[in-house]
């Protein structure tokens, strides 16, 4: 019980991080078709800068105006790169963003160096929140819940109470119909594009410090936030929602198993040989590479994703 | 007797809730040149995807040449011997207009997918490629990306990827839309050339083709046909012209 | 490396057209990363080598008048990268190499050393291993060519395991390691040497993940917490121990972290204050064992770098022992010099160092440090500057780290 | 129209290029130039197939790495299974081995991955890359863990035909006959029916569909050929390293051969002989020059995307049009007028990149570099002098390039729309 309880608030704030990058991944994916390489890279980005703004002026002051300058990055990177490169098809914008990301990555080491920075939680939110159990639940990972449930309500504010969101809205379904209708595209790109890069610096400010920042960092996330992309439905921030606690949850339980492929095929009534190592591995060995299995078995059977309004 | 080009039994579509083809039966006989028309949304080219495959459909059957084609892949009917036209150019933009004509007619010709031959000598699709290329009047635009030709010669390249692999029964969705007169009649010429022997089903919105290349029509309104039968009587349908004739034949005629 | 960029182009044009130049000093083919995402690794191995070479060996006048230096070749941490930079460090005059980073690289450049050796035995190649540890390399694999000084995975975790049977607190071990061969090894040497040692200690759980791919390391914490281990065995390197020390001192996991790389390269930095007192290291040095020189060349090492902390004493190791092996075989023919640093007994800082001759394997003391809050007697320095250091709890002298080798050497 | 696979001016095309390969190791006789040249030949090869999925049936793969390091992996253990007592002639031949590994794991892996194009395919190759990755570092027996898998080419007491492949050149013999081969038969699958279709597929997979083509088949094919000749090329790695590691088969792998292919061009058959090359050069021999060398691959990479999107290839492509257009002498002195302008901006930005690097990353004196040496001057960076000096260097190669390359811009619109205009 008690395992079940405590893995599932840490899936639960896994899940939730991986939202608040994923969210904006969404974004950009739905409305424009990029498959943005460089999400990540802006993610990074966003503790970098956090890490520096907290050098100067703390960290609280950081965590507004960091992915606000991300956002500014990210924004003037669609304005001046990536719309040129959208005049030559998808596939030269999405290596675009493939070669973004690698600079981004060389330029972060050029400043700030190749080994991790001494980015910190702050001394207000370093403690125990609560102790279940006797395990205890930082109040640090606390914080990072309240912060991805707020982003999650304001997006979901922003996008069915403003115009400028049910524009979006609209835009994720049906992209041509918006444009038909005399709106200015790219403008709402420019901001869909600053404002999805900023989520994902907002991702970066809080996680960070929860985790290490360092120049890797990036790679390390990049690929699984496409897998939470695909495996939620284009175009659905519901899916990527769902997603995303899935992802968080099916990580942290995989790891329980002890269950090796033998035992699996075992509870089905096969029997395999013994001692080859396919039969041996177990299901926490797997765990996460579980997510790509996942991503590759919704792209054959379910392309549409789980929530997904269209398939491409 | 043989079994009619096309026989449609009970067809139905539904997109969601809304019908859109609402049992359709209808016979094409083979080697007539049978033309649908009806106003915009009756669902004409709703019907050309349905036996073509594009669309799955919902209910009912449909039958080619005898044999039912419900459930079948589009290459699957295609190779049965349906060919079909495209109301929006579908072509190969980045192939040549030879090439496009060409790789329209390797199936037929029995290639597959070959990786053994080569192309340059496969004499008969050569001939076969060139034949139709001169029939659709654009050999001097052999070697021209099809992505970068005219309007009307892209519709003629649409027509030509149609009739290239020598298919029986060839469906063409309005093959003259967006034309000049001097161009439809080109377009009407090459249509009547071309489809020799073969049965065709188009759907055409220009009265003038309708009535001057249809051996009989079909009347589609609301996802039912309301009428078959030779133009002249056709024009006569006291039905059909209250549902259709009488309101937007006039304006159509006038466009 | 502090040519010029057009000076590096014409060399690099001269000697693809022409190939080879001729030695007017000692010189040693560094190859390493230099770029990419280890490439912080190589740099501070570089730096380390070449401060190490001047004052450890050119300010004491040299080998038989010649300076010794080093030059950097990067291998971008690539297996296949690192035989093009041999060929070119080949081409450019150097008979020694040198490199640490990743047994894939090793194992290449060991098996390309020995190839390029058996066909060119005129113009051999002398291959110095200073920190790759897979134990192969001085056991299926060994090979006259190759000298290793640094310990392998197998001694380390004898001198680990030898430490753990005399502490009676320890009861229940967890192993978690990352899902390739060297933390195979550990998991392995862990239950083995434990089960001959320590019959009393259970082995309350063992995982493995994949290397680098575990961003939050919670899941892996609650089941170690579950298992009631007190103490937890690691092989993990780089990110994937700094988080799990954070994430264990997240959850409030009192166990202690035996560990192989937590001293150095970053990780300390990024551990911080959840290190202390829980992890523990096993290296051949570190700030706060009390030398001679040693303790004063980190420092002004360290004043040096900004940025990068001293921390490979075998560094400083090879680069004398090789000085010493030419000097006694006055002679820098890289067969010359193998034969003279075999069986070598060199007397560093901290004790003896052994090569022995069987297998090429440096025998060498090791301790066994805590994570400490630095008070400025006992943990006198900090480490990369975090106010924590390295407190020593035990030390092994180079006889009780020695283990048999299974190496048949094919000697020339 | 050409209706030999051969005529006679691409036959002497080619011949000429083989006859160059065979001549490179004559001149470049160093063994880090052999190397080098045995690597790009390796590369064509890996590069060639990746176009047959993305220039030719426009399928993005993010996961091309997994056929190269199979068809390696599998090469590596039947060379260690031939034994000692094999001859050098079944050794010269293992890259087919490889090839058909390549081919097999194509036939297994594409079955899933091509059901579907696009982006739905990128993302599930992007997925089986990362499991077979995971898979290699999870199964040392196969794998080899870290270490990888290593062997020994020369084997047998006879030579083949005096060749023992000891020798690195006589590898590069090797590679060089198997890259021409593997790049005839690359382009003669362009001149086939399949080769045809899965450039109809590309352009239009529903059209293909209704001219009785099953898209998922031809993609299916071309995706198990592609596999064929990346094995190939993973045979050639592992005998030309005689070690295979499990970085062979990773996502890094896979972008390498992606940028090469696009850097050369897509759109045409030798982009990616020429993309391979420049790439290989690129890492290999700048990287040995500077350490910045990943900073200028980023902005060179960028610059392409968006200056050249149809990669190397088709600048050639269009300067060759206008010099059979007759027009590429007039063009000439543009080029030249503004080549001068742009060589003053690169040296402004090399400048600053370098002392940037000097100032920040540098391995000099200290990590923090006060003083370096670039052109043979002394340049102290904690001075506001030399950086000045190279950003105005920069910025007046900005200004000119403006300003010349406006003008050139004009000429150049002249010149394609004479062009144009007599095409049409």
């Amino acid at each position: 019980m008690e395992f079940v309880v405590m893995s599932l608030l840490n899936g639960i704030t896994y899940g939730l991080l991986l939202f608040m990058l994923s969210s904006g991944l969404t974004l950009i994916f739905s409305m424009m078709g990029i498959l943005n390489f460089a999400h990540a890279s802006f993610y990074m980005l966003g503790a970098y800068f956090a890490y520096q703004i907290s050098t100067w002026i703390g960290f609280w002051p950081g965590l507004l105006v960091a992915p606000l300058v991300v956002g500014a990055v990210g924004a003037a990177i669609e304005r001046y790169g990536l719309r040129r490169a959208h005049r030559f098809g998808h596939v030269a914008e999405l290596l675009f963003t493939f070669g973004l990301a690698f600079l981004v990555e060389e330029i972060v080491h050029l400043i700030w160096g190749k080994v991790a920075v001494d980015y910190r939680i702050p001394v207000e939110l370093d403690g125990t929140l609560f102790t279940l159990f006797d395990t205890s639940f930082p109040i640090y990972k606390g914080f990072m819940m309240l912060i991805s449930v707020g982003m999650l309500l304001a997006l979901y504010m922003l996008l069915t109470r403003t115009r400028i969101g049910l524009i979006i809205q609209a835009a994720l379904t049906k992209p041509d119909m918006v444009e038909a209708l005399g709106h200015n595209v790219p403008r709402i790109f420019m901001l869909v594009f600053g404002g999805g890069t900023a989520l994902a610096g907002l991702a970066g400010v809080i996680g960070g410090n929860a985790f290490v920042t360092e120049p890797g960092m990036a790679a390390a996330v990049g690929s699984i936030v496409f897998v939470v992309v695909v495996v939620g439905g284009l175009g659905s921030l519901g899916g990527a929602f769902v997603a995303s606690l899935l992802i968080g949850c099916i990580q942290t339980f995989s790891v329980a198993m002890t269950l090796s492929i033998t035992d699996v095929f075992a509870l089905v009534g096969i029997s395999l040989p013994e001692g080859s190592q396919v039969a041996r591995l177990t299901i926490t060995q797997l765990a996460p590479v579980l997510p790509y299995v996942l991503m590759v078995a919704i792209l054959i059977f379910r392309p549409r994703g789980l929530m997904g309004a269209r398939e491409s | 007797m043989t079994a009619p080009a096309i026989r449609m039994q009970g067809l139905k579509k539904n997109f969601g809730a809304s019908e859109i083809i609402r049992g359709v039966d209808l016979d094409i006989h083979r080697g007539e040149r049978h033309a649908i028309i009806g106003p915009n949304g009756a669902g004409k080219s709703t019907l050309f995807h349905l036996i073509s495959a594009r669309l799955p459909v919902t209910a009912g059957a449909i039958e080619l040449k005898g044999e039912n084609v419900v459930g079948l892949k589009p290459f699957e009917i295609a190779r049965r011997g349906l060919s079909r036209s495209f109301q929006i150019t579908n072509i190969f933009h980045n192939l040549s207009v030879f090439e496009n004509l060409r790789c329209a007619v390797l199936w037929s010709l029995g290639y597959r997918y070959s990786f053994w031959q080569r192309l340059a000598g496969l004499k008969d699709a050569r001939q076969r490629a060139e034949a139709v290329m001169e029939e659709i009047g654009l050999s001097r635009r052999r070697d021209t990306p099809a992505g970068i030709l005219s309007y009307a010669e892209q519709r003629a390249l649409e027509i030509g990827i149609t009739i290239a692999s020598g298919a029986d029964v060839i469906l063409l969705d309005e093959p003259t839309a967006g034309m000049s007169n001097t161009e439809t009649e080109e377009a009407v010429a090459m249509i009547r050339r071309v489809t020799e022997d073969k049965t065709l089903v188009m759907v055409e919105h220009d009265m003038g083709v309708v009535f001057g290349l249809a051996d009989r029509i079909s009347v589609l309104v609301y996802g039912q046909i309301i009428a078959t039968d030779a133009p002249a009587a056709i024009r006569c349908n006291a039905a059909v012209q209250e549902a259709y004739l009488g309101t937007s034949l006039h304006s159509e005629n006038a466009s | 490396m502090k040519s010029s960029f057009v000076k590096r182009l014409t060399l690099a044009a001269s000697v693809m057209l022409i190939g080879g130049s001729a030695a007017a000093q000692v010189k040693i083919a560094y190859i390493d990363p230099l770029s990419g995402p280890f490439a912080n690794v190589g740099d501070a191995g570089l730096k380390g080598f070449k401060e190490a070479a001047e004052i450890l060996v050119n300010q004491k006048g040299g080998i038989m008048g010649q300076k010794l230096e080093f030059t950097g070749f990067d291998n971008k941490g690539s297996p296949q990268e690192t035989q093009i930079q041999l060929k070119a460090a080949i081409d450019q005059g150097f008979r020694f190499v040198t490199l640490g980073n990743g047994s894939g690289a090793a194992h290449s450049l060991i098996d390309a050393v020995n190839k390029w050796n058996a066909r060119n035995p005129d113009k051999t190649v002398l291959f110095f291993n200073y920190a790759a540890v897979d134990p192969t390399l001085t056991n299926e694999k060994c090979s006259f060519w190759h000298f290793r000084f640094d310990a392998n995975t197998e001694m380390k975790m004898e001198a680990i395991s030898n430490f753990m049977e005399k502490d009676k607190s320890i009861k229940k071990v967890f192993i978690i390691g990352q899902d390739y061969a060297h933390g195979h090894q550990v998991a392995k040497y862990t239950k083995e040497m434990l089960a001959k040692k320590r019959k009393d200690i259970k082995i309350v759980g063992e995982d493995l993940h994949p290397i680098g791919r575990v961003k939050d390391f919670a899941p892996y914490i609650a089941k170690i917490k579950a298992s009631g281990a007190d103490t937890v065995m690691t092989g993990n390197w780089g990110n994937d121990l700094s988080l799990l020390i954070k994430a264990a001192k997240d959850a409030g996991l009192k166990a202690r972290f035996f560990t192989y790389y937590a001293g150095g390269l970053g990780t300390p930095q990024a551990m911080g204050a959840a290190g202390e007192n829980q992890v523990l290291q096993l290296t051949e040095w570190h700030m706060n064992v009390p030398t001679k020189n040693t303790e004063k060349f980190a420092q002004d090492f360290n004043k040096k770098y900004p940025g990068i902390w001293f921390y490979y004493l075998r560094v400083n190791n090879m680069v004398e022992m090789v000085a010493k092996a030419m000097n006694t075989a006055k002679s820098t023919d890289p067969k010359a010099v193998a034969l003279a640093l075999e069986d070598m007994r060199f007397q560093n800082d901290t004790g003896e160092v052994w090569m022995r001759k069987s297998d090429h394997q440096a025998m060498q003391p090791l301790y066994i440090s805590i994570f400490s809050k630095a008070d400025g007697k006992t943990v006198k320095h900090d480490s990369e500057g975090t106010g924590y250091g390295w407190k020593t709890l035990a030390s092994i002298s180079q006889r009780d780290s020695q283990l048999p080798t299974s190496c048949i050497m094919e000697r020339p | 129209m050409n209706s030999a696979l051969f005529p006679r001016g691409r036959l002497l095309l080619w011949g000429g290029c083989l006859a160059l390969v065979i001549a490179l190791p004559l001149v470049f006789k160093s063994g880090f130039m052999v190397s080098l040249l045995c690597q790009m030949g390796i590369m064509v090869v890996f590069a060639l197939s990746y176009n047959m999925l993305l220039g030719q049936t426009g399928l993005l793969s993010f996961g091309h790495a997994v056929y190269y390091g199979l068809g390696a992996f599998i090469t590596m253990h039947t060379l260690n299974l031939i034994g000692k007592d094999g001859s050098p002639l079944l050794v010269a031949l293992l890259p087919l081995v490889g090839g058909l590994a390549g081919l097999l794991a194509g036939v297994v892996l594409g079955y899933v991955t091509t059901k579907k194009a696009g982006t739905t395919f990128a993302m599930i190759s992007l997925g089986i890359g990362e499991l077979v990755a995971a898979c290699a570092l999870m199964f040392p027996g196969f794998f080899g863990g870290e270490g990888g898998v290593s062997g020994n080419r020369v084997i047998g007491k006879e030579s083949f035909l005096g060749f023992t492949w000891g020798p690195q050149v006589e590898m590069y013999g090797l590679i060089v006959v198997w890259a021409f081969l593997a790049t005839v038969a690359m382009f003669a699958l362009t001149q086939t029916p399949l080769g045809r279709m899965a450039n109809a597929v590309r352009d239009n997979p529903e059209r293909a569909e209704f001219v009785g083509y099953d898209t998922q088949r031809v993609r299916y094919l071309m995706l198990i050929l592609s596999g064929f000749f990346a094995g190939i090329a993973g045979g050639l790695t592992a005998l030309n390293y005689e070690i295979v590691t499990a970085e062979t088969l990773n996502a890094h792998t896979s972008g390498v051969v992606l940028l090469m292919t696009f850097v050369g061009g897509i759109g045409f058959f030798y982009g990616p002989i020429i993309g391979a090359i420049l790439i290989t050069v690129m890492q290999i021999v700048i990287g040995g020059m500077t350490h910045a060398w990943l900073l200028y691959f980023g902005l060179f990479f960028l610059f392409m995307v968006l200056m050249a999107p149809g990669g190397i290839a088709s600048v050639i492509a269009v300067q060759h049009k206008l010099w059979a257009a007759g027009l590429f002498g007039r063009m000439l002195p543009h080029y030249l007028v503004t080549a001068l302008p742009v060589l003053v901006l690169l040296a402004g930005l090399i400048g600053l990149i370098e002392m940037g690097y000097a100032l920040l990353a540098g391995e000099g004196v200290g990590a923090g570099d006060t003083a370096t040496r670039i052109m043979t001057v002394e340049l102290h960076l904690n001075t506001p002098g030399p950086w000045l000096a190279a950003l105005a260097t920069a910025a007046l190669g900005l200004a000119l390039t403006r300003w010349i390359g406006g003008r050139t811009r004009v000429a150049w619109n002249a010149s394609l729309s004479t062009l144009h205009g007599d095409k049409t």
